[in-house]
């Protein structure tokens, strides 16, 4: 393992992870780190096990065999009851976007830091202002379902960074997202990067993953394509 | 805590159609116990009333003489479960013979001297009138040896009794059952409820939420839902009431019967019930569902 | 057909979770609803018992022929309601006395001549029992000039129709208010599961399936969701059934009165309402549902 | 309105429609016909509206204002009843599949031909066929929560051409996908076209426009961007 030079300790490390579905391997041996600040892309055919090394990350899913370490807590050994603790640090964008259908847009995006018992007024203004960035601060009031594709992403995009998170993980954040859209999340998740948070995207979008020029982690059939020899920067 | 409850408050208006089904479980749940604790306590009474023409007839020996009637009245006051007692003369007694049986009263004309004794009449207080402890009485009193007999209408009490047992012991049961139905169904339909709301649970979750923040609103919300079932069960078990006894008027006026309602502690209780019954289906349900 | 239970059936596979929760709703309706009846049809049969010592004494004339006496017997056996009579003349009336009178027997010592009346002893059909019918027919037997006094007991009767009156309606009120509960509970229960699958019968529609094609395996669903619930409460109340007739057993043992299950008749009419119960639901939901 | 040259009569036309959510215009005076066997785009930013024009012309949701008019049948006067007939003629894609996650792959894909009345030994064929095109054919018995993104999306895909259905309409159909199985995809609805389908796809993805050639109608703000002259072809 190599150590990175950019941020102090890694966030993430992965040792020798499998995750097996029943018989079938959806990762098989991923040992990788993260560095912390760092900006990481996943990419791979569909199926090829982006989701689903995203969800080890945030306890979505235990390992089925190996370690995975954040900010230096192994996730296999944390008590449930402290699993909540940990997902606060960590903002997540799923696929299928996980918005609460009975609560309406302002709702979804403020239950992040209801959770974190941050007080009334704060909370209305860290939502507003995180809602104006994605451009949905107009559709506060909306229900997710009344909402097009594309604004529900970006709800959902609002919910992950909201709480300040030190670890951002996105899974297709731009799969609804025509290119404008998608390059003002892009530089959203970049502007989070530069204030400190480290970042994991799991897309096939190349062209996105081109105007980025960060690091790319390629899966295939739930291996890693090529033994990530860690870039030394700087 | 004041947080929490305006989560439930929230959730509740945003999860309307579920609740009012839960509200109308509940209310449907209470009614059908209430109703029957309120049919079995109103088939007790009856049979209560019945129970009290239950006495107990002790004959003196012809010799006794008058002032040792009231040792002998003492006696018997003294004993546990006697509420009363009543001398009757061996005169009196006649009288009541006469007016008891007007058709055969010409056999009393031509009759001699009066040879009936001299009796005493007791009354039992109301928790001593079982069949056991009348018993247990009647050989006490017998003990007493200027007493000759002691009569306590052993076959019409003990058939009483037994009916009483058999109908006090299927009422309990049956309250049992209603009322085990009751949480079930209600537990069910929660569970139903919050089934159909795992996705949002799961996502709440998901972003960071502690088991208390999410069960917290929860809680609550069963219990306002048991607070609301509540006086709705308790006011629909009302009108019936008041529907039926109507009716009864008519059917039986003048009757020596009164439809009894529940009591207001009653009432109380039942709400009290039924909140718990909501708190306790929340319970059920959320024990099995943050496990899966 | 076959196609739609098939659907059915591989519905109720994907689907178990819920459907049990149906089938258990179910059942504990039928068991609610079918306890009570059995209670009450129980109870109704002590109550009858007990009428069935209501008698009519007719008593005759003192002059009247011994040669009359059996065609005023076949004239009272001619009214209707009437099921048997049977002749108790003055000598069997003191008999009986002096036994229903051991205490006051001495009385009868020094009797002189026997002045008690020639009687008639009626008894009812059960569906004449009640106390308008036996008024009507005390009148009608009175009116046979031979017969000089009709005897009753106007007070016991009276006082046990209206018992009787009493608890009737109050039974069928409550087994009616239990029988609704129990459809709305069902009901409701059915709703919520369809509530929670509306994205299923959404997407069905969405891909060209007709409003026949999405219900026909619902209310088939609910059919067999109802035999199952029917079967199961039917079951569970007849295990309690033992349980409390084998306590009760011991508890009154060599009593008069015998607990009465449900005839098998009864079991087949509760599967069967449970089953329509099952498809009420679905009716129920449904037609609310598919409309929004 | 210029007449199509390529098959016959219109297949669908649309006349001065408009749908509005509430006082929300989601579609603004929209004026389009697409011939028989035509293959169409319709793009636009988030929110523009396409999903919406997609819903009209499957009867999902009703027009405000306007008429639709779908192999001459005009939607606002059809009967409820006959509504689902016409949808059998339609193959739908929704932007976020719409599988039902209780039902597995194979369920999934053979409900529109059980709805159908289609024979049992005939379904299991063209499941069976229509799975192996989108590479689902192994996952036939798994159920839709324990399909990565792209998986189910191909699989709605599966779903919505199994009937050979006159129309096909797809909602972002590989939004999901990395550009190999969008090319597959791709391919697969540019051979319904040839064999007689008319296709509209819903899509953002400017590199299968271009790769595709067909013509494209734009949205903005639930507006066509220019009238659309349809070129003349042949
Ligand atoms: N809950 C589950 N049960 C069984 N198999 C699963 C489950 N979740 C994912 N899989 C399988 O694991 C493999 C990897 O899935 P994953 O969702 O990680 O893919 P992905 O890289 O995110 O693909 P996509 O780009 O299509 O979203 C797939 O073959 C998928 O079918
Ligand atoms: N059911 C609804 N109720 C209210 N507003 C709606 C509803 N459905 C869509 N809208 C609104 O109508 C507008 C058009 O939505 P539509 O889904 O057609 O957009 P879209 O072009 O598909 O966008 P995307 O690319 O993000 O999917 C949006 O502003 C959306 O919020
Ligand atoms: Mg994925
Ligand atoms: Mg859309």
């Amino acid at each position: 393992m190599t150590i990175h030079e950019k941020g102090s300790a890694p966030a993430i490390r992965m040792f020798h992870v499998h995750k097996r579905y029943g018989k079938r391997n959806a990762l098989v041996d991923i040992t990788l780190d993260i560095a912390s600040q760092e900006f990481v892309f996943v990419t791979g055919p569909s199926g090829a096990g982006k989701t689903t090394l995203l969800k080890l990350l945030h306890l979505v899913e235990p390992v089925s065999e190996g370690q995975i370490l954040i900010d230096g807590i192994n996730l296999s050994r944390i008590p449930s009851s402290r699993i909540p603790y940990l997902r606060r640090k960590i903002g997540i964008i799923f696929q299928d976007y996980k918005l609460i259908s009975t609560k309406n847009v302002f709702e979804n995006v403020a239950l992040v830091l209801e959770v974190m018992n941050v007080k009334r007024s704060q909370i209305k203004k860290k939502v507003s202002s995180v809602l104006r960035v994605v451009g949905m601060e107009d559709r506060m009031n909306s229900f997710p379902l009344s909402l097009s594709g594309g604004e529900q992403q970006r709800v959902a995009i609002a919910r992950a960074v909201v709480g300040d998170p030190k670890i951002i993980l996105a899974d297709e954040p731009t799969g609804s997202l025509d290119s404008d859209s998608a390059n003002v999340v892009m530089g959203l998740l970049k502007g989070f990067n530069e204030r400190g948070a480290t970042i994991v995207v799991a897309t096939h979008d190349h062209d996105i993953i081109r105007s980025t020029g960060a690091r790319t982690v390629n899966l295939l059939d739930g291996r890693l394509e090529e033994p990530v020899k860690a870039e030394v920067e700087a | 805590m004041i947080f929490f409850i305006k989560r439930a408050l929230l959730d509740i208006r945003d999860n309307r159609f579920m609740h009012l089904i839960a509200i109308i479980t509940i209310a449907l749940s209470v009614l059908i116990v209430s109703a029957f604790v309120l049919f079995f306590v109103n088939a007790s009474e009856i049979l209560n009333t019945w129970k009290q023409g239950v006495r107990v007839m002790a004959y003196l020996k012809p010799d006794v003489a008058d002032s040792q009637v009231l040792v002998i009245k003492q006696t018997i006051l003294g004993m546990p479960g006697v509420e009363d007692v009543v001398f009757i003369s061996r005169e009196e007694a006649l009288e009541l013979l006469k007016a008891d049986m007007k058709r055969q009263a010409s056999l009393f004309e031509n009759l001699g001297e009066n040879q009936l004794p001299d009796a005493f009449e007791i009354h039992m207080v109301a928790s001593a009138r079982s069949w056991g402890k009348v018993e247990i009485l009647a050989r006490e009193i017998e003990s007493v040896s200027q007493i000759e007999d002691v009569e306590y209408g052993q076959k019409w009490l003990g058939r009483f009794s037994s009916i009483f047992n058999l109908f006090r012991i299927t009422g309990f049961a049956m309250g049992a059952l209603f009322f085990l139905a009751a949480v079930f169904i209600v537990a069910n339909t929660i569970r139903l409820i919050l089934y159909s709301r795992r996705e949002e649970v799961e996502i709440m979750r998901l972003v960071g939420a502690s088991d208390g923040f999410i069960k917290a609103p929860l809680y609550i919300e069963g219990i306002i839902q048991g607070a609301f079932g509540g006086v709705l069960g308790v006011l629909t078990l009302f009108a019936a009431y008041l529907a039926i006894s109507a009716n009864m008027g008519e059917g039986i006026a003048g009757t020596f019967f009164q439809l009894k309602f529940l009591s207001f502690g009653a009432w109380f209780g039942i709400i009290i019930c039924s909140m718990f019954l909501g708190w306790l289906g929340c319970y059920l349900s959320l024990k099995q569902f943050l496990k899966a």
